[in-house]
């Protein structure tokens, strides 16, 4: 893919699911991501690559945004409550048109729009500041309250880790969604079954290289307890997702509950390196490795 | 003589009126802050959180994100210290208009004993940076106040005590962002106090004043951003400040006035006056004035003895501030 | 009742449940409660009275501990993670035998042993000083996986508000607690539908004169979805109260989960004038009101 | 070099081989933290608690009560913001031997940005009745502070860096809870520093030197319970304190020393740099250092500028300090 090729996608139409669109725009928000942390030489790359086909799913064809007015009273919310995994977001964020794709290359570099975790006061398109895990929910409880009171019918989507998911903020949260049946509000978990640490792995109760998070908990048994409309996805296949968003939408009007779309995903996924190991949590990719993710995500030597 | 927090919630009712932008954010204590006027009279702007203060900030951020300005309501203890991470990243760090009413201030807070007691609040949220920190003194300036930070587009923290002091200003008073007042003038020792101890400690002035040692009394009403000139003309000619607070003797009052006479050439001498650095107890508010120092009598007391202690340096009052 | 006789109840042996024994305790504790916040002049009563039961079936016919050797390493170990309701656990712990019924007089009145909120380093038979509500159940994991690492077999229970379970604080708990599979941790919930505020009166979702504040929610549901044994009980019928006991109790070597014990309450339960309102939560009682509680109760004139 | 964060997880493993008391409570980061290498040492006595900082702390108080004295292991700003209500109520007021690691200490923390930055623990930590606060300069000091808080029977948290700095002490270093430690003599003008920062402060020092400005470096480890009387001993005979925090320049560091010296007669005057009271941003630790005035020249510099300035009082050194 040429940089024209990547300046045009950046204005590819929402609304439009095509499905190998999505996964050519997935590909190339993977390389940004490794090789704009490799560049900035600091950088988290496992939780941005398990979330990219939900976000590009979500920014190219469901939500309803306009990149030239990021600010439109009217625009569906999104909050990236993991904000750890902001270089992904903003790979997705500079496709879509928000900011010039060069700029990614200002990531963690001091005086950038682009830090390290997001800040709505300074990037277009971030409507809430994260980084401290486990208060993104909250934030997007009183977003869809306040779109309640004002008769607004935007949306406002979450997406969650699943070690956040750990944080008892968020549970707060979700009983709160409920009691004032915010069906208004969607949240995505990425169950990559990795966190940063974890626990060993223990046969049984593995996810890839370490024990999974939730292996003793039916999380959907939690937040159905918690008066949530559950779905499942499979957070990389492209219909799956986008047919678990459809069904989310149609809970918005059709159920007086908030939705929470389980998405089964792979942490560091779409590069053999990176996926299924805890250890590209966070990790600077050598000169090697961006050879390979090239290769493995089919990008030209002509992109940056 | 009349509470603060009733003052407040009188106050946030009134400003309901005209102001539809106002919302209340209650963490199950409505009927303790007396958020509960407001429930009653715009049960469509009060929201419920439940036992849940980290869930309240980011609630309250959230609603401010679409023009609403809220209060949040609940024992200003579990503002700072439970929710304090929520408060740093979506308040202080966006800048939101978050008003924090933090009740049940200080150490009198109906027998509930130390867990609910907030002798930090002072120290914690004046180290945050863009937060506005008011400690008003009576039911006048709690209600300045609380119509000055509805108007602010910022964070704001306030104190509001639980129970009602002797007033010390009446209705003409204008709240002004950052200006001390000058609460009794008096010779070279100032005491200098904040929120509601400044009306104990205008009292124990009195007392002293009875003794033969006339002291000025300076209400710091606002710990954060404090107007510096303001603090330093009022103290004009001291040779002694003391300040008393119902506040730990670390980090808060004590610690403000001392980091800034600190910088001057030819500062008077500082001395702070507060809770020692422990842990208190439940008791009636009488009983916790007395054993912590803090009543009139009290301060007066501890003002007379450390003039006269070997650590003022000289062993009289006249000495000391010659 | 007279003076003497409360103080025969004091040494009263546990493992020997006689239900009427029970009942005529549960009595004496609702009184000093209500006289002792009476004479106090400040302190809850609600909350109290409603885990009254659930507290005189512990100490006297559940706990393995000995009120002589209140710091046994061996003992059972209990957490009133709903510190508020201190005086209960007081009057309690005083006719269990631990301090003079007498003392209950010095209840927040300064200088006194008997702290608004329970306070470990000055109360014998206090483990855990607890006030700022949802932190028990946390302290009480960390007793648990203690006892599990120091091989000792004693359990650890633990009370709950039904409002505290608001705080995430609890459900941080509650999934370290399945993690470590502590079966030795009960948790009791005084599901006692109202809390201090909370959701006005709406209809369908009422309990009392509020809004059940887990009228949303199936908290069994939730509890079993975080891998959790659940139990029910009637919080005011003693032997249903003992039968949730001994399966709880059953659990610790059966199982290795922790179990909750859902116990339906009513907050202020045993006064006509008390019960089944949030207005309650706390509050003075007037010397009518105090006649009225001696005749309800079965106090008599003698009795302080 | 060696940074403090590897030094404290290369002694704790030690310290575990003998003392069968200590377990580590980790909250998801001890890779980061390098509380993993007494994971791998000692699993069973390595709790990982997940992304949970408030049970972290209350699982750790249990533990305590059976005889343990755990560790926690997590960013610091999550541990004084997050957890800062059951450090309150579990590990303060009841004086639990709970060990605080505050990892990633102050600005520089990998380029993670204000959200992780921890720029106001001192403040808040040292408001805390019980709790002993430690800020180490080097490896050195990493290692005896963390050795003596192994043996310490009430609360602790020290700060510990996630970078290496230039070395100032050596292993013949001997910690005393309280004392602060002279890096340098110099003349009428003393440079107060803490933490890591106190490394470079040593070296702005001899820059300032080469320009023919000598100053005193003292470096204070014990934000507290500080040795007062070490510290005016140190201090004796100098004009000017300049206190240099890599901390806002509110309520910490600067503000105890504000507070001591303020009470004193004729008390040298205190000057506060460290980060202004505004957050900071992601970046590289160089960067980090220049732009917010923390490498040795930008210390020096404003060292610099400050005696030469008009606030100083006079318009030269030589002036300032005569
Ligand atoms: C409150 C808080 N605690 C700890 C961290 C440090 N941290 C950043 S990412 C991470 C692991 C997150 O795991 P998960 O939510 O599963 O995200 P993902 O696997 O998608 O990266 C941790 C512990 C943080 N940012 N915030
Ligand atoms: C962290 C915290 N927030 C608020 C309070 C104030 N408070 C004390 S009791 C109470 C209501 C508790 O309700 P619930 O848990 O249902 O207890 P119960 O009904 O048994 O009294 C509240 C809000 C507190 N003690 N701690
Ligand atoms: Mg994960
Ligand atoms: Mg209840």
């Amino acid at each position: 893919m040429s940089k024209d090729a990547a300046a045009d996608v950046s204005v590819a139409l929402p609304h439009s699911p095509d499905l190998e669109e999505l996964a050519r725009l997935s590909q190339l928000v993977r390389w940004h991501i490794v090789n704009t942390v490799a560049q900035s030489k600091a950088g988290h790359i496992g939780g941005p690559m398990s979330m990219t086909d939900l976000l590009v799913a979500l920014y190219f064809a469901e939500l309803r945004i306009d990149p030239a007015n990021p600010l439109d009273p009217a625009r569906d919310r999104f909050v990236l409550s993991k904000g750890h995994s902001a270089i992904g977001l903003y790979g997705v964020l500079a496709l879509r048109g928000y900011f010039p794709v060069d700029e990614l290359a200002t990531f963690d570099r001091g005086n950038s729009r682009l830090q390290g975790h997001p800040d709505m006061k300074l990037t277009p398109g971030i409507d809430v500041s994260t980084g401290s895990l486990g208060q993104g929910l909250s934030a997007a409880v009183g977003i869809a309250l306040a779109a309640r009171k004002q008769q607004s019918d935007h949306r406002t989507w979450v997406v969650l880790g699943d070690g956040e998911l750990q944080e008892g903020m968020v549970w707060e949260a979700v009983n709160s969604a409920s009691r004032y049946e915010l069906s208004n509000l969607i949240a995505i978990v990425d169950l990559n079954g990795l966190q940063q640490f974890g626990w060993p792995a223990d046969a049984s109760r593995d996810r890839f290289d370490r024990s999974d998070p939730w292996a003793h908990v039916n999380l959907r048994g939690v937040f159905e307890g918690f008066g949530w409309n559950v779905l499942d996805a499979d957070g990389h296949d492209f219909s799956s997702i986008l047919e678990a968003y459809s069904a989310a939408s149609d809970n918005v009007v059709r159920t007086s509950r908030p939705t929470v779309i389980l998405a089964r995903t792979v942490k560091g996924h779409g590069l053999s390196f990176t996926q299924g190991t805890y250890k590209w949590h966070n990790g600077v990719a050598t000169d090697e490795q961006l050879q390979i993710a090239r290769n493995e995500l089919q990008i030209e030597e002509t992109n940056r | 003589m009349k509470a603060q927090r009733d003052v407040w919630g009188d106050t946030i009712v009134d400003i309901g009126h005209h102001d539809p932008t106002i919302v209340v954010v209650d963490g199950d204590l409505a009927n303790s802050t007396k958020a509960d006027k407001f429930a009653e009279a715009f049960p469509d702007r009060f929201i419920e959180v439940g036992i849940a203060e980290q869930n309240m900030v980011g609630i309250a951020f959230g609603l401010s994100t679409a023009g609403y300005r809220p209060w949040l309501s609940t024992f200003g203890v579990f503002m700072t210290h439970r929710a304090l991470d929520p408060i740093r990243m979506l308040v202080s760090q966006t800048e939101a208009p978050v008003r924090i009413a933090g009740a049940y201030s200080g150490l009198l807070n109906g027998s509930s004993g130390k867990t609910h007691q907030d002798i930090e609040d002072l120290a914690i949220m004046r180290a945050m940076p863009n937060m506005t920190v008011l400690a008003p003194v009576d039911e006048f300036e709690a209600e300045a106040a609380t119509r000055w930070a509805a108007e602010h587009n910022g964070p704001v923290y306030m104190r509001i005590a639980r129970d009602a002091v002797r007033p010390v200003l009446d209705d003409s008073y204008e709240f002004k962002l950052g200006s001390v007042v000058q609460l009794r003038t008096g010779g070279v020792i100032s005491l200098v106090s904040t929120g509601v101890q400044s009306s104990r400690v205008l009292e124990a002035a009195e007392l002293l004043s009875q003794a033969g040692i006339h002291t000025r009394v300076i209400h710091v009403p606002t710990i954060k951003p404090l107007d510096v000139g303001s603090l330093i003309a009022a103290l004009e000619g001291s040779r002694i400040v003391i300040t008393v607070e119902e506040h730990s003797v670390i980090g808060g009052l004590g610690g403000l006035v001392s980091e800034v006479l600190s910088e001057l050439p030819n500062a008077p001498r500082v001395t702070r006056m507060g809770l020692a650095d422990s842990w208190s107890e439940s008791g009636p508010n009488d009983f916790l004035l007395e054993k912590y120092g803090l009543s009139p009598s009290r301060v007066a007391e501890q003002v007379r003895a450390w003039l006269n202690s070997p650590v003022a340096g000289t062993g009289t009052v006249e000495q000391v501030v010659a």
